[in-house]
């Protein structure tokens, strides 16, 4: 039976997170899907204390970081990749206002993977013998530290390999190209560990850049690896990956990330940036017009814009997402 | 022969040198990614190049990808899996031939450092650094899995050091066989290749020693630009020069001229 | 740059397959994709001793059992789903010409994923408490059996569970819907444990019910889920899953499914088989002859060809794949 | 009122009635798919369906699909994953609120046996059953991790023995808290639905007791099908009929007439 699962991004944050929470996003890459529009809400909403799950840092984390909503973070990769360090980041960082528990990009998906299977421990063939296994931050006082990545003797042949402890976030915000009102999703580009997180979480809630109608996950039933039954709500929100890239949707934004990441590097310029980009649009359209309509335009029309081409017959027009989700929350 | 190159582009093409036809193989973003493309778009027209995300079958278009998730990437992959996939199935599992990855610390066991700069020996107790880095990344599965890989690095004194403050992605460890002690699969880091020359362990104490220099550099610039007593190979060589074949290919991957900058 | 992987059925058996060799298909289902077709070739070329790796059981596990060229199995389910008992697999077991080992078929996935990350051990929270942990077939005469799934210490909470020994089988033969000369290929309807498959083996070779051309994958790089990277070779075979279905390709057999089970049941009704329907053809044009080109245009019409429709436009026709084949092949 | 129904419809109609709506559900083939089909026809229309090899939102078309990748299924389905995501993720994780399997036998803790069948207790050497059977497939998984699952079964005095030769699928292995000493994390089985009644398991011991018996059935023909001394619950009741409703909804998902044979 269909159900309507589309919802308000403002009655999402309401209803799915809390203060002190397990919140997890970021199962993208620093320049690619990632579901940023959600943490600006986030900050919106004045959550604190958060306990971010990335797998990889994005702009998302950053800019938490820098506005000081997260105390506790665990990450693969802290930085933005061919964009430099992450200020917001490192800044919270450096002062101690945020521990960092650094782990790899594999470990990351590894502990997602345990967290979806609900294995006690995950194997680990990486991460051992280095610093990622003797030092942890969030026990710092202990060293070599025997807990953050303990060992486990093989059954089999009796030799020791590291064991690393599962993720289960009390939610994920998950960014996805295409969901249907049901909360079955088609992601383009890489899944980096999306698919992991989305059965790791206790709870997860998409960011979709369009919705389609059902008979486009009936048509190509193989690329919808989220499907409905492990979502919450969907929300419509055409570039929630902003100022990152959705392949197939737009590309990044250069000029943004690099101006996003100079203000992030202050706390002036994080205030500013905080004003002018997360408490200055009323909605959707109000954000969209933020990011500009030119700039909106010459974003889509990039290279990858062929790789939405199958999918546009099923797109729901703007007018009946958004009547959609008016439905859904009445 | 030319004489017209940078120094990084010099260090492009001699890390691109390393890499074989055939050989399955990991890049990272910037200038592991062109060492890379130049070595297929050169000698190894056959490489099954990847990314840490699962990004198969792609050719960089319109410049150098921001990040391994980017449209420039993005636009013309065969394949697009996972992280799970790429960095544990190919990487973590002892199948990839050959990884490439960047340092800002390197030291004498070719143990690297992209974690934080502290001021001094972090101590007992762990603390914030002074200046935070990007972390571990997909570089400590490559440096953990990778049959081998090369390390990429500006050849600076605080960039070489004795014993960097924090192992972030393992070399040989204490040297010796420490790496095989603690139950990694790859075989290790085969050579740093710097802007001055290159380095290659010593194959019983895995200390990192001075294989080679480039045409411009020579043992003495290198050496006072090490932070440890660096043994110079019996066999120190000079690294033949880019042929103009080898600078025409990077410059068609380097098109946005990042490494002449 | 493109390499030509495209190679003939019996080149394939030739170069990948040698006797008591550890042998994988049947990543697939009982009634659904499997490499059924190299399993007749194996015949034909009188492979013996095969241990094989079936994620479930399927015609082809139940043809190489009844014709006594496989003396171990390892499968999660050994059956032909709504077709009944598996009848030649059954009496190979009955008659102790087989020695089946057996798990669930979670644990068959885990274990092949296991082999894909090249882990010692995987940990295992099913199969732990029945006889699927405590009999060993490989192991009769000890019990209860500590070495099949041994016990192994959770390092974070001091519990016990299982372990699962990972899997890497010498060769994967595994039938996909699509594939392009360098080995890139799309599945359509369910995984099943193809994908695991396809890292954890040491060789891969593909059986493609079609060839298209590599602008399709890059039209579709999220429904490459095997990339060629990772692919030996590829065998062009059309219908090598039959009696079996192929989603959006062709439906099941119904009849001969059920007349080769009869036929497997006996040692006369296998040999009968293995004359009419394994020794009897030259070719692949040979094949589709025996197989009916009436009931091939009747299997191909069912109700999941709409699933093929994306990719129509890329098929190569068939004299181009054999002609790409022979080309490889010289 | 009708009584005109079989044995088959019954049992079916009596398991889906177990399932409610919402759901999170795993269905395997023939029975079992009838009657968790017949639930989201009847009174579960939001059940959340799967397969063991992760084919969501289908329903069959076209006839009771041959298997859980044939095409009747793949028609109309939403997602197509894998057995390792549906019977990993969503089934031995914990997650997946109700599973029905089939047994050849089923003993007086719950335990079934799809492995085969053997002259006498197999002993200290295994060696091959008379008659081989279809092994574990899903239905361990499934026993193993739903929080709670059905057992659907042809009420048979072979077929309810006092101890399986061999458990394919756990219940309550020896009784009492044995599933949890294991470390299993499903609920175990919640109830076996015969074409005789409907036995639960007493909350302590573990050991099935006959709850239900059929309209056509009774407490005798139930004890006397029985290979153990089956207690009786001092509240054992009569299952209601099928109303019309139900049977009507169980016959549009049983096109074929499976059921009725």
């Amino acid at each position: 039976m269909p159900t309507n699962k589309l919802i308000t991004l403002a009655e999402a944050v309401r209803r799915y997170t809390w203060d002190g929470m397990q919140y997890a996003s970021g199962a993208a890459l620093p320049v690619g899907s990632d579901a940023i529009v959600f943490g600006r809400e986030l900050l919106r909403q004045q959550r604190r204390e958060l306990h971010a799950i990335f797998h990889a840092n994005t702009q998302q984390l950053n800019l938490l970081a820098a506005a000081g909503a997260v105390t506790r973070a665990e990450c693969g990769f802290s930085g933005l990749e061919g964009f430099g360090f992450a200020n917001g980041l490192r800044r919270a960082i450096e002062q101690g206002r945020l521990v960092l528990e650094d782990f790899s990009n594999l470990a990351m998906a590894l502990r997602l993977l345990g967290g979806a299977l609900n294995w006690p421990f995950v194997p680990a063939t990486v991460n051992i013998g280095s610093d990622l296994q003797y030092r942890r931050a969030f026990e710092p006082d202990v060293h070599p530290n025997p807990n953050k990545i303990p060992s486990v003797t093989d059954p089999f042949s009796g030799k020791q390999i590291g064991a690393f402890s599962p993720l289960r976030p009390d939610l994920a915000a998950i960014h996805v190209t295409l969901a249907d009102p049901e909360g079955d999703a088609i992601m383009l580009g890489t899944e980096w560990s999306r698919f992991e997180l989305s059965r790791a979480a206790r709870r997860v809630v998409l960011l979709a850049d369009a919705i389609v109608d059902t008979d486009c996950m009936r048509q190509y039933p193989n690329l919808v690896r989220i499907p409905g039954i492990v979502v919450e709500a969907v929300v419509y929100w055409p570039f929630a990956a902003w100022p990152q890239a959705s392949p197939g949707m737009h590309d990044v934004d250069e000029a943004h990330m690099k101006a996003m990441n100079v203000a992030l590097g202050s706390d002036d310029g994080t205030a500013a940036y905080i004003r002018d980009y997360v408490e200055s649009y009323a909605d959707l359209d109000g954000y969209l017009d933020l990011i500009g309509r030119e700039t909106i335009s010459e974003l889509s029309n990039g290279a990858t814009a062929f790789l939405l081409d199958p999918y546009r017959r099923w797109l729901l027009p703007h007018a009946e997402a958004l009547a959609l989700t008016a439905e859904a929350s009445t | 022969m030319t004489t017209d190159y940078s120094r990084q582009e010099m260090m492009a093409i001699a890390t691109g040198r390393e890499i074989r036809d055939g050989e399955l193989a990991i890049f990272g973003v910037g200038l592991s990614m062109l060492a890379g493309y130049f070595a297929q778009a050169h000698h190894a027209p056959g490489v099954r190049a990847m990314t840490e995300g699962g990004v198969y079958g792609a050719r960089p278009v319109g410049g150098l990808p921001w990040g391994i998730e980017c449209n420039r990437l993005a636009v013309n992959a065969v394949s697009f899996t996972s992280a799970l996939d790429a960095l544990g199935c190919l990487v973590a599992s002892g199948r990839c031939d050959v990884g490439i990855i960047g340092a800002a610390q390197v030291d004498r066991f070719g143990n690297v450092n992209t974690t934080g700069i502290w001021d001094g020996p972090i101590g007992e107790i762990y603390r914030p650094p002074k200046t935070r880095l990007t972390g571990a990344g997909g570089a400590n599965d490559i440096a953990c899995g990778a049959k081998r890989y090369l390390i990429m690095v500006s050849h600076e004194p605080k960039r070489f050091v004795d014993r960097v403050s924090y192992v972030t992605s393992p070399g040989y460890l204490d040297g010796g066989d420490a790496r095989e002690q603690v139950g990694l699969i790859g075989g290790g880091p085969s050579a740093i290749i710097t802007t001055l020359g290159i380095l290659r362990p010593d194959p019983q104490s895995r200390e990192f020693q001075l294989d080679a220099y480039f045409p411009f550099s020579g043992a003495e610039e290198i050496l006072s630009n090490t932070g440890w007593d660096l043994k110079v190979a019996a066999d120190v060589r000079v690294v033949s020069e880019p042929s103009s074949e080898e600078l025409a290919a990077l410059r068609r991957v380097d098109e946005t001229g990042m490494l002449r900058r």
